[in-house]
């Protein structure tokens, strides 16, 4: 019924990706070249040599609390309901982008206004983060790809909806828009639309948890397109030499818009862009929660043990275009044809692998899943038809939230 | 022709005659443009003169620089002008001032282009009217066309002018059709305004994407239900600008009106009525009126967004206002 | 008390009633301040809250506006303004979106602070003049002293303010002495304008170091010699602009002068002519002059520097100019 | 006679720098940590486990022809000479910076306005950079502490200090000063002001170096501050991208006005920072005239040759302040005593190092050191005198060299 768990053919999703090599100097894992097997194999030998060497620093950080593994079915339930709620999400978010609103009159409307990027194929890897974070203390913060992030942290559909109709009752009050969700009760800091304007941000987030001493560490997130932003260099280095609980999260969903990684980056292993900065640096397979959620657990850990930051790239692939427009001829043959890619990818669907090795498992059964599917679509058809019932905010509401203060101010 | 095209027509005739000139850019190769402007011309140049980029735009803004100290002639695109804010002191510093401090050794004949201001839905950070900011720039010129032929001819200036030009298009301008003359000569000059319209009654003043939106309905709008004569003037290029076309027609007109979709405040069209409040002081019979955007951020939700941008309605009432109407 | 001792007092007191107010930048803490505005603050608030930088303005610029997000309250030192060309971004685009686009979710509250504009023989790249491309912003406050006892009560409800405050000083005013009133309550407000002298021949409008430097003694040099009575406002405050106070004035005066060090063109003054010149329009007898700096690259060579910049002649001749003398 | 050449004694400046290890992948030479002896010594062990591997690689990079040790001595003492200059030129600078002009009233006047940054201590850089270079196709761009890269492409001492003075005699017409000397005729692209800003310019000459097909090579330098700033990782991208000839040169002297590097980088190996691009990044001794030719031909030839930049941390010593304002109170002991780091460096002063591997080698007497210290001190004489004699620019020229066209303007 669900389409087996396969041996990975895509490399980018091979599970390669969660052996990590250590360097020789303290505390810095390296990562494993996922194009240059040549490489790889070096590595895993002289791992080998060095192991006896390594096993103290490997010890350093230990597997997080976390593990799937040994979690509640509970708990491993709700993580793939909410997969498959932000999956039915983006796909709604699809129709109601491309349908657009009629009138009696006949007269057209879009729905949804400007840029709008979908999350789908990549929910393992906000599902799992979000498993590993201590809500009360710790803080998640996106680029412009962040309905999935927002969903995963708590937004209801409703909130989400509503705020791509541009309506009222949308979580940023029809303000922010797509690229722009937050939520300040979810600690979901946003929703950025600048590529890589939102690292310092998160860097200054993490900033105020070592300052407070909280405990609390801050989910950076960003594209791989993001990481040849200058912001890219200057928040790692920051985060690094102040030591803070900055854990930044490349998606590499394997393209920016149309371009390909090796076609944006010297160097096509990303995990190397965060070497240079003293800091552990590695690639994870983004298409499997469970590896998200231990790779991730470890990063938390150095975190809140006052360690620093990490750098973990989510090795992932996006099943949409860029944005709404997007033909993705960059994915199609000559013949205008899905390239063998596409078929390999869907393979590699996180939600099918979850699914599979619940199953496998027996933690849960197709009538189950099935169920989940029926509610989670019942719950998002519920959002559309309240956020297409709410209204637009007043016009003069425009001119709030602009400043928190009035002025003249003496204070 | 579209004004993509004509965009594209500019880009192709003046790489065909110079092997100078380059085209750099995000998606602007393989993707043939986030916007379909350069489509076709990957294959047609080739990947040495089409070329994509990572998101890197003060990585390549600076390229363009560097390279056009030395004789090439690159035409960077941005995907949005919004993005510059990355960027702007390589735009700045570099492009603007590299000449000056050599004391004028170098030539910088760079030509950075992409769609500026509001292109709807986008929300504050994609949203950004870079105008003002470089045209208070000494060290650079700004054009911004409205139609296919502006937008043809003012680009092969712009591209075979010697200095660092801000090229301010508008993504929902791309789809508007319109004559283009034909023939690879027809250029038209940079720092000349178009008097589209003679009229007797009010000088209008506006540029770029608001007056095929707004501005050209207001003006008609005017002559038929209110009597009023509109001489409307297209400012074509905003540094330098044509303090003379203009003060001539307030001579004529006493009454000034200016559009566009700036913010108010030290926007673009205080920078316009500052050159000519002085000029003109005697000859206006009215306080200038500026109709620009409400001075907020931009928001998402489409009523809010059309609410606070200029209006046929808010030009009508302007310029009824200065003509004490 | 020197202007950085005022300065560096009102940081020390908010410092010391608030916990969560902390200083960065370059060099601020064991260099003591590029200009010695934070001298021995290290010493006394220790490396968690006086911390310096590596050279990373968009780093450390949106450090502080993440670390506001959540309840800080950064000061954030440039060395100079000029150097936030490289992260004008973290500030327009976080600083002063983030409220809007989360609808009203967070407050803001970080200080940016440092020299800004012309400090003499730093040629084009080193004397920008950033003021009114920040006082354009929507969700920005722009303030900016010109004595001790203004830098110590304006930066004091500054650091207090929960909006991002712009805060302009000018490395050459530092040094500059005046009395400052006593005590830590000692607050000035934000968003009024200060009548610093009155008069009822012109109303002369300016700010930050032109004031010292050559506004005051024009305004001394304009009534001894040519008896003309200057009414001189110091707007403090740049964005929100304080329009009533200045139309007030130019109601009883007629008259109008604008004094800046920037260009002029989509500079600050054209901002404030905008802002005053329709609420004036009646009132005015003559047109608003502006004087500014040259619309060129600042020069490095002293005498050329000087040569653009207002001088107290310049100012003389403007205001005898709208007086029709 | 001449301080003796030492052991080096400053890790700092140590040979080992430009012991260099490879890294297993393709064409890429790694960097020797230099604080981390541990890691050297593991990398050189490794070195010879995997030597046969890498020979074949390493030969990839040959020494380039302008090895010191073949070269002609008249080239030599050439290349001693231009140190030596711009040394005097620099403590020249120093004094006339700090004596005001005096006039007959009174009435003083500083020479030379804002800031000034001098080159002392970091000589054999510029001058190991120039003698690499073809100055007919190859490009040299700098930071704002340009006064010795400027002497060193042959910019006369006069031009420059008249620039300093501001005069119209200047090289860049008293428009640029200190920090901004062009010379457009030597390649001598400057000169800027904006930590890193010129970055980009470097890979911008490069890019028209390789779509000319001139084989010209760019020299892009930055300080160790300068690392920090977003557009170094936006330069070193696309350069590694396009495989352009841009050699980056990270001068690293220890030191961002009064940040040490352990303060301002996460990782105190800067070569570090030049990883993760898929270009060859390493340490030399930039305090050795010869180790600066050798190494930094190797990255020409790599540059000439088509296979695109290189990453080469120059490390080196700052003799003076950061600019003439600075006390220098991060090099003193709480008493105000100079720290021992910096007797250490005078001891690894490049021009002494120099001199005395030329007089070991019979290739100059004292006699002939002495007789080029007073030529130049003498040419740096005539150069102020000259300078000083020179008329300011007119006011009027204030308003030239903005543009390069006339407006209205139809081509
Ligand atoms: C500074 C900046 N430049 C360009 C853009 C336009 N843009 C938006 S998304 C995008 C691609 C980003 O790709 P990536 O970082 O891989 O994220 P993904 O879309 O794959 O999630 C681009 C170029 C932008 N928003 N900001
Ligand atoms: C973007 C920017 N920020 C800050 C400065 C001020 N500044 C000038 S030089 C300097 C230190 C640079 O140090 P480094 O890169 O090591 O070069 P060095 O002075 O040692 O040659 C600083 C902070 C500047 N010019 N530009
Ligand atoms: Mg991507
Ligand atoms: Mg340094």
């Amino acid at each position: 019924m669900r389409a087996p768990l396969k041996d990975c053919s895509d490399p980018r999703n091979c599970l390669h990706f969660d052996t990590h090599v250590w360097d020789t100097r303290a505390g810095v894992l390296n990562r494993t070249g996922f194009d240059q097997l040549e490489w790889i194999q070096m590595a895993v030998a002289n791992d080998v040599q060095v192991a006896e060497k390594r096993t103290a620093k490997r010890a350093e950080i230990s597997i997080g609390q976390a593990d799937a593994v040994s979690a509640d079915p509970a708990v491993l339930r709700d993580r793939l309901r909410t997969m498959m709620l932000i999956r039915r999400f983006e796909e709604r978010t699809y129709q109601e982008y491309t349908d657009p609103r009629k009138f009696p009159d006949g007269r057209q409307e879009q729905k949804i206004g400007g840029f709008c990027h979908l999350y789908s194929g990549q929910e393992a890897v906000a599902v799992g983060c979000v498993a590993v974070m201590d809500k009360a203390r710790d803080y998640l913060i996106s680029g412009y790809r962040c309905h999935g992030h927002s969903l995963a942290l708590g937004m209801t559909p409703h909130a989400a909806m509503a705020e791509l109709f541009g309506k009222a009752t949308g979580c940023s009050k029809g303000k922010g828009g797509s690229m722009h969700l937050f939520d300040a009760g979810d600690h979901n800091m946003g929703g950025h639309g600048i590529v890589g304007g939102q690292l310092p941000l998160g860097v200054g987030l993490a900033f105020a948890q070592k300052y407070k001493k909280t405990g609390g560490v801050t989910f950076t997130f960003m594209g791989d397109g993001a990481i040849n932003q200058g912001t890219h260099n200057e928040s790692l280095n920051l985060a690094s030499l102040y030591k803070l609980p900055c854990i930044f999260v490349v998606e590499n969903n394997g393209v920016a818009m149309g371009t390909q990684v090796d076609r944006s980056s010297a160097e096509a292993d990303l995990a190397e862009r965060g070497s240079g900065y003293n800091m552990p640096h590695w690639n994870v397979d983004g298409n499997d929660i469970d590896v998200v959620i231990r790779e991730f657990s470890k990063a938390v850990e150095r975190g809140r043990r006052g360690d620093g930051p990490s750098y973990i790239v989510a090795n992932t692939y996006r099943f949409r275009g860029h944005s709404m427009s997007d033909p993705m001829k960059y994915r199609k043959t000559a013949e205008g044809k899905w390239r063998p890619e596409v078929e390999e990818a869907r393979k590699r669907d996180p939600i099918v692998i979850l699914q599979n090795r619940m199953i496998e498992q027996r933690l849960i059964t197709d009538e189950q899943i099935e169920a989940i599917e029926a509610e989670v679509a019942e719950v998002v058809n519920q959002a559309v038809e309240q956020a297409e019932a709410d209204p637009y905010p007043a016009l003069e509401d425009r001119f709030d939230d602009i400043l928190a203060e009035r002025y003249p101010l003496q204070k | 022709m579209q004004l993509r095209e004509a965009l594209r027509s500019a880009m192709t005739e003046e790489m065909e005659r110079d092997p100078n000139v380059f085209l750099m850019g995000e998606e602007v190769a393989e993707y043939n443009g986030a916007y379909k402007v350069s489509e076709g011309m990957l294959d047609r140049f080739g990947s040495q003169r089409v070329i994509d980029t990572p998101i890197s735009e003060a990585g390549f803004a600076g390229l363009g620089v560097g390279a056009a100290m030395v004789g090439l002639r690159p035409i960077i695109e941005f995907m949005s002008w919004s993005f510059t804010l990355v960027c702007l002191d390589q735009i700045v510093n570099n492009a603007a001032n590299v000449r000056y401090m050599s004391g004028g050794q170098f030539k910088i004949p760079v030509t950075f282009r992409g769609g500026n201001g509001i292109a709807h839905g986008l929300a504050a950070t994609h949203s950004h009217r870079m105008e003002s900011v470089y045209a208070r720039i000494p060290g650079l010129i700004v054009v911004t066309p409205s139609t296919p032929a502006e937008a043809k001819g003012l680009l092969k200036t712009s591209i075979r002018c010697d200095d660092p030009v801000i090229f301010l298009e508008n993504e929902k301008m791309l789809n508007e059709t319109g004559d283009v003359p034909d023939g690879s000569d027809f250029t038209l000059p940079i720092g000349v305004a178009d008097v589209e319209r003679q009229g007797k009654d009010v000088t209008l003043l506006s540029y770029g994407r608001p007056l095929a939106r707004v501005v050209r309905p207001a003006v008609e709008a005017l002559q038929n239900d209110h009597g009023i004569d509109v001489e409307l003037i297209n400012l074509r290029t905003l540094r330098p600008l044509d303090t003379q076309t203009i003060v001539e027609s307030i001579k004529k007109t006493n009454r000034c009106v200016i559009v566009d979709e700036d913010w108010g405040y030290c926007g673009m069209g205080s920078g316009i009525l500052y050159r000519i409040q002085k000029p003109a002081f005697d000859h206006l019979d009215a306080p200038i009126e500026y109709v620009h955007s409400d001075e907020i951020p931009v928001p998402y939700s489409h009523p809010l967004e059309e609410a606070m941008l200029p209006s046929v309605d808010r030009i009508v009432s302007a310029v009824k206002e200065v003509c004490y109407r």
